[in-house]
């Protein structure tokens, strides 16, 4: 079968490099087809990656605590391009502070994100996620 | 343009300044003569040089946390609990993430969301967008000296705002400040421009104001080797100094084997005070800094005290001049005041505990002559790269991999290194790309991660540092198998 | 009445059953046979004895909280709690004040009020009045081993009731559990009724079921110099083994400084085997217990998660076999299950960290070198006093102050020694009273605790005492004026 | 102006000796006469000191959690055996746990305490209130 792939980056004006480096070593390791667009990425690259690559997913990390601000139209700006459906994660310390989980994931939800993954979420919950999604089988 | 390390001519520093005040509307109320009298009108417990000299000839360790929200009433609401609730000796101004990319635009989106929804959207406090008026105001409410604490690659136009604003000290620099917080920046460019806030520091101290700077230390906070952070905090004081700069703090991130770290911040002190005086800089006080654990942390509150405890152990038994704390809501998110202050009072409780029996033994002194001599390979060979210019030296080191970050965002960064853990727990080099440690040191860090391998029955591998990674966050500091 | 560190005669031992037996109607449940079947069918990861040697072999430091609460259900709900929530690798039960005090009708009492106010009404768990099946429900509910914990001078009904009821440890000893627990009882009759406790666990020991001992370490947890708690710690031990007891932990409160937390331990580690050795007891397996701080906590829990930590690092440096573990509360009450958790898992992370990173050094040798010379001059005047019998000698040692616990509450014990901290915050001794430290070793701790005096311009006397009685709930080591 | 005697001690099956000891310091030091009768005192253990050396206060200690079935009916034993209206104090970790003060507070005054003083209170607000109470001027 052909890999999936999938379109990685963290959104914003966030340096956090650690967790997207290990995020692609794992999701390289598990089979995926990985295009890493590391650090300080914008919505329009995520898209542009997607779109070149003819990519499955778009797995977006957001760290620092400005996720919310920079996570906004995402979604919106996908279906524009022709990304429309396209599967869309987010994960990390995706907002500013200790909030309750449930209401962070229904702020992202409703920002059109399919899955939601709170702080310290480890690489093999996002891969059975993806392979579900993506209707990998192994 | 043409780097060098030479201090910058003050009509040229001047005729800059126009540029820089401009960027943003709140440039144009800076005012350096009024700033010095403002600065001049503060009594000696706010300012952070002389808190420190104090503190470093009492032999006695500070405590500073990290903090900073989008609303200026907030902030002070915050750092006035902290200096009460949580006993801080020394209090921050942590700067927020738009400003420290310079889009002061989206920065003042997040201020008017903050109002708008009643909760910080910010990660810090837009000191810029606030300006200096609003700076004033949090130096006159507090009864500490204040730090400004960032990340800024380009930090001209947050110094003159900060330092018009009271601060009286400012972290950063042009490696520290750029190779882990900045992708696509070039050294050249932020050495430059860090050359100008430390002239500007450097002014202040002429006009008899002395502005405490602080290179930032850990780096990306994540398995850094002792040498790596020494080499650029080495540097990035030197560059600071002859700018001017007369009071500097250099840090450390806490590695977490107990040996490694008192010997990393005596050797920090003592090879940064060489180097000064070996390069001429004969009146500037070093003072040291250790960063309580700065990669992932555990998400467990009470584990997370563990961490920040044994940080403070480190701290105290190596008689750092200040520490700078973390909170039991690291790995979740910026903290409340109230978890901040417990990571304070947490701290305060165990350096006052081990004030008074500082380690020195002969562990300690053997990790000191390692590290120092790590650190020299690196320096001598930056020197050797400059053809005698520092400045140049670094710029060239970064190309070529001499200096080099472990997990780094910049594509100005090599990244080959590859650090992991001995078996005991310190951090040594694994794979050293092209960092020009001698022969004998290198034999001496394989060695070292060989034991380890040994013992865990496997190869040493990218396995192995990614194990080391995650290992404090689950509860160890070894990432075994 | 005529003491002697004899081994008792099985007729006359079990003669003396039948009356202790007989003291509270559950002592009618009691089988000697049918108990040893039951610990037969426990699965070795439930005994303690095993779980110690495997811990000392691997020199790995295990985890122990104090807990217990006066209903059974609610107790294994706790301790279940603890083991799950907490990682604790070992557990306790706590027994309450007036079964310690043999007050069986007022612990009825308590547990009444405890299901009539629905909310515990007594600080541990009664267990005589509970008795043997549930304790074995205890048992059974954990998948750790379980140790009885008390301070009970008269614990025959206790032993025979919980080891019955099949745990594995059993703490006391005649004198820790007397001096520090009790006013009014004497030496002779609490050494005669430990002496039954030891024999029954040897008993049970000849019928191939190993039952951990371990005498209280910390005494009155308040400024113990390490030579007195060793000094008890040994005569226990060796009153122990001549009763055929074959597994002992020998346990020490932190004193809180470094060098010498890490020195006590390692000493009693070899001292106990020595001295083990030297009366001919060679089979007896010994292992470490470092109590985190016992004295008085910091009401803040912030402050308290420092001061566990700080005892953690104590144990894991020292590699104790064990550490017992303190909870945020300590200084308000009795923990909640969660703050006791709290305690346990902030205390696993730190020795999780350090547990590749033992302390060696000149310092540590040179502490260990006094201490083991101030034990032995205390021992040595022991057996003398007991012209050769350590039972009968400990008993005029404490009439004549040669033993003597600061702070006990007996009357049994001289209460003329003085401790205070040297200017490190070693505990030394200030007015030895009546212990025959040899003239060099008073003058060591004398010229130690005066380096301290002129340090805080000050004579030593009894406020420097007290001053260092509340320095630790007050955020300091030494009481500084 | 003569001393005031107050009697102290720690009630019940109790036998932390530490803060008694100190207490037994403090006080002395701050003028009173003080008869110290040490740790496991009864009730009757007390009030028979107090009648015997015609003290004016007696201050209970109870740290070890059995405070509150220990000090139970001490008010009306004093009652009965002439001591009425004698100054009642008790401190320490006078219950089991954590809880909030003002509710251990009120069980205690209701028992007949005159004054309640919760965990780690320091000598000197003893001695404040005592003074106050027994009209003690500096
Ligand atoms: C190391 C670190 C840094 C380093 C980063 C170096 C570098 N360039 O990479 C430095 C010191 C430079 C730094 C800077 C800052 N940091 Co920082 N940092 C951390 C820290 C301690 C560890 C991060 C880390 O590397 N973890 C290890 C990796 C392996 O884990 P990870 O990043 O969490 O990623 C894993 C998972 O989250 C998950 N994941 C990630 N993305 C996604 C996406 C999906 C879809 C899924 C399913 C999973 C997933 O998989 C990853 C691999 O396992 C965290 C706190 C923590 N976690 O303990 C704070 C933290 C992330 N930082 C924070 C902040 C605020 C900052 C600063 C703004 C302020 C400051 N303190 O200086 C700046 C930001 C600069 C910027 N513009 O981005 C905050 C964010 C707050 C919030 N969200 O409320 C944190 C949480 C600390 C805190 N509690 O305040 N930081
Ligand atoms: C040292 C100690 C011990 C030592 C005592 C040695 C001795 N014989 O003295 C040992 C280890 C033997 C011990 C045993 C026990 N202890 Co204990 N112990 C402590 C500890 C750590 C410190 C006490 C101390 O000495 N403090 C220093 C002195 C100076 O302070 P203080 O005692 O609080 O007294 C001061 C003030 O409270 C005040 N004060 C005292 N009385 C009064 C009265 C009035 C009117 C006023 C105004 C003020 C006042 O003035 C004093 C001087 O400043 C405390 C916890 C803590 N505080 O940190 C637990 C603590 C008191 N112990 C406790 C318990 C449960 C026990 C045990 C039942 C169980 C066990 N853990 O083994 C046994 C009890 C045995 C018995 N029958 O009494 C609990 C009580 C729980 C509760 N109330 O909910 C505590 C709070 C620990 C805890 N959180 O679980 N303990």
């Amino acid at each position: 079968m052909e890999k999936k792939k999938i379109v990685i980056g963290v959104i914003g004006a966030d340096v956090h490099a650690v967790g997207n480096k290990i995020l692609y070593h794992a999701f390289t390791e598990a089979g995926f087809d990985v295009i890493n667009l590391g650090v300080m990425v914008s919505q329009e690259e995520y898209i542009n990656a997607a779109i070149e690559s003819n990519a499955d997913a778009i797995v977006v990390s957001s760290l620092y605590g400005h996720g919310e601000l920079d996570c906004r139209g995402l979604r919106e700006k996908c279906d524009e391009s022709g990304l429309r459906g396209i599967l869309l994660y987010v994960g990390g310390n995706i907002v500013v502070g200790k909030q309750p989980f449930e209401e962070v994931e229904k702020r992202f939800k409703a920002m059109g994100f399919d899955r939601v993954f709170g702080p310290g979420t480890p690489p093999e919950t996002t891969i059975a996620a993806l392979k579900e999604d993506l209707g990998i089988t192994d | 343009m043409d780097l060098r390390n030479r201090k910058i001519d003050k009509d040229v520093f001047m005729a800059s300044r126009a540029e820089v005040l401009s960027q943003w509307p709140t440039g144009k109320r800076v005012d350096l003569e009024e700033a010095v009298a403002f600065h001049k009108s503060l009594p000696e417990h706010k300012i952070f040089s002389s808190k420190l000299i104090q503190a470093k000839k009492a032999k006695k360790t500070l405590i500073q946390p990290r903090a900073g929200v989008p609303l200026l009433q907030d902030h002070i609401k915050l750092l006035t609990y902290l200096q009460d609730q949580g006993e801080a000796d020394l209090l921050p101004t942590t700067i927020d993430s738009y400003t420290r990319q310079n889009r002061y635009q989206e920065a003042q989106i997040g201020i008017e969301e903050s109002i708008r929804q009643s909760k910080s959207m910010l990660n810090g406090f837009p000191a810029v967008n606030h300006g200096v008026d609003a700076c004033r105001s949090i130096i006159d409410s507090l009864n500490v000296p204040v730090q400004v604490r960032h990340g800024t690659p380009d930090a001209r136009l947050l110094a003159e705002i900060c330092c018009a604003g009271g601060f009286t000290s400012f972290e950063g620099g042009g490696i520290s400040y750029n190779i882990p917080y900045a992708k696509n920046v070039s050294l050249e460019v932020t050495i430059r421009d860090w050359q100008y806030v430390d002239r500007l520091a450097g002014l202040y101290e002429e006009m008899g104001v002395s502005i405490n700077r602080e290179p930032f230390g850990p780096l990306t906070g994540t398995l850094v080797p002792p040498c790596i952070s020494h080499a650029v905090a080495i540097i990035e004081s030197l560059l600071a100094a002859e700018q001017g700069v007369k009071n500097i703090s250099v840090g450390y991130g806490q590695c977490g084997n107990l040996i490694q770290d008192v010997a990393a911040i005596r050797s920090l002190e003592e090879l940064t005070e060489e180097y000064l005086k070996k390069y001429g800089y004969d009146d500037v006080v070093v003072t040291t800094v250790l960063h309580q654990w700065m990669g992932g942390f555990p998400q467990d509150e009470a584990k997370a005290f563990g961490v920040i405890s044994w940080g403070s152990v480190a701290g105290a038994l190596a008689q750092a001049t200040k520490i700078i704390v973390k909170t039991p809501h690291e790995a979740m998110g910026i903290p409340t005041m109230e978890a901040n202050a417990e990571g304070l009072r947490c701290t305060k409780q165990v350096i006052s505990m081990l004030a008074d029996q500082p380690l020195n033994n002969a562990q300690v002194a053997a990790e000191m002559e390692i590290i120092k001599a790590e650190t020299k390979c690196i320096l001598d060979k930056c020197f050797e790269l400059g053809e005698g210019d520092i400045a140049v030296g670094t710029v060239a080191a970064f190309q070529t991999g001499v200096l080099d970050i472990p997990f780094a965002p910049s594509r100005y960064n090599a990244g080959k290194l590859l650090p992991a853990r001995d078996n005991e727990g310190a951090i040594r080099i694994l794979t050293p790309g092209n960092v020009p440690l001698s022969k004998e040191l290198l034999d001496f860090n394989t060695a070292k991660i060989q034991e380890r391998a040994r013992q865990e029955k496997r190869a040493a591998s990218f396995q192995m540092v990614i194990d080391d990674v995650y290992a404090i966050g689950k509860g160890r500091l070894v990432g075994r198998p």
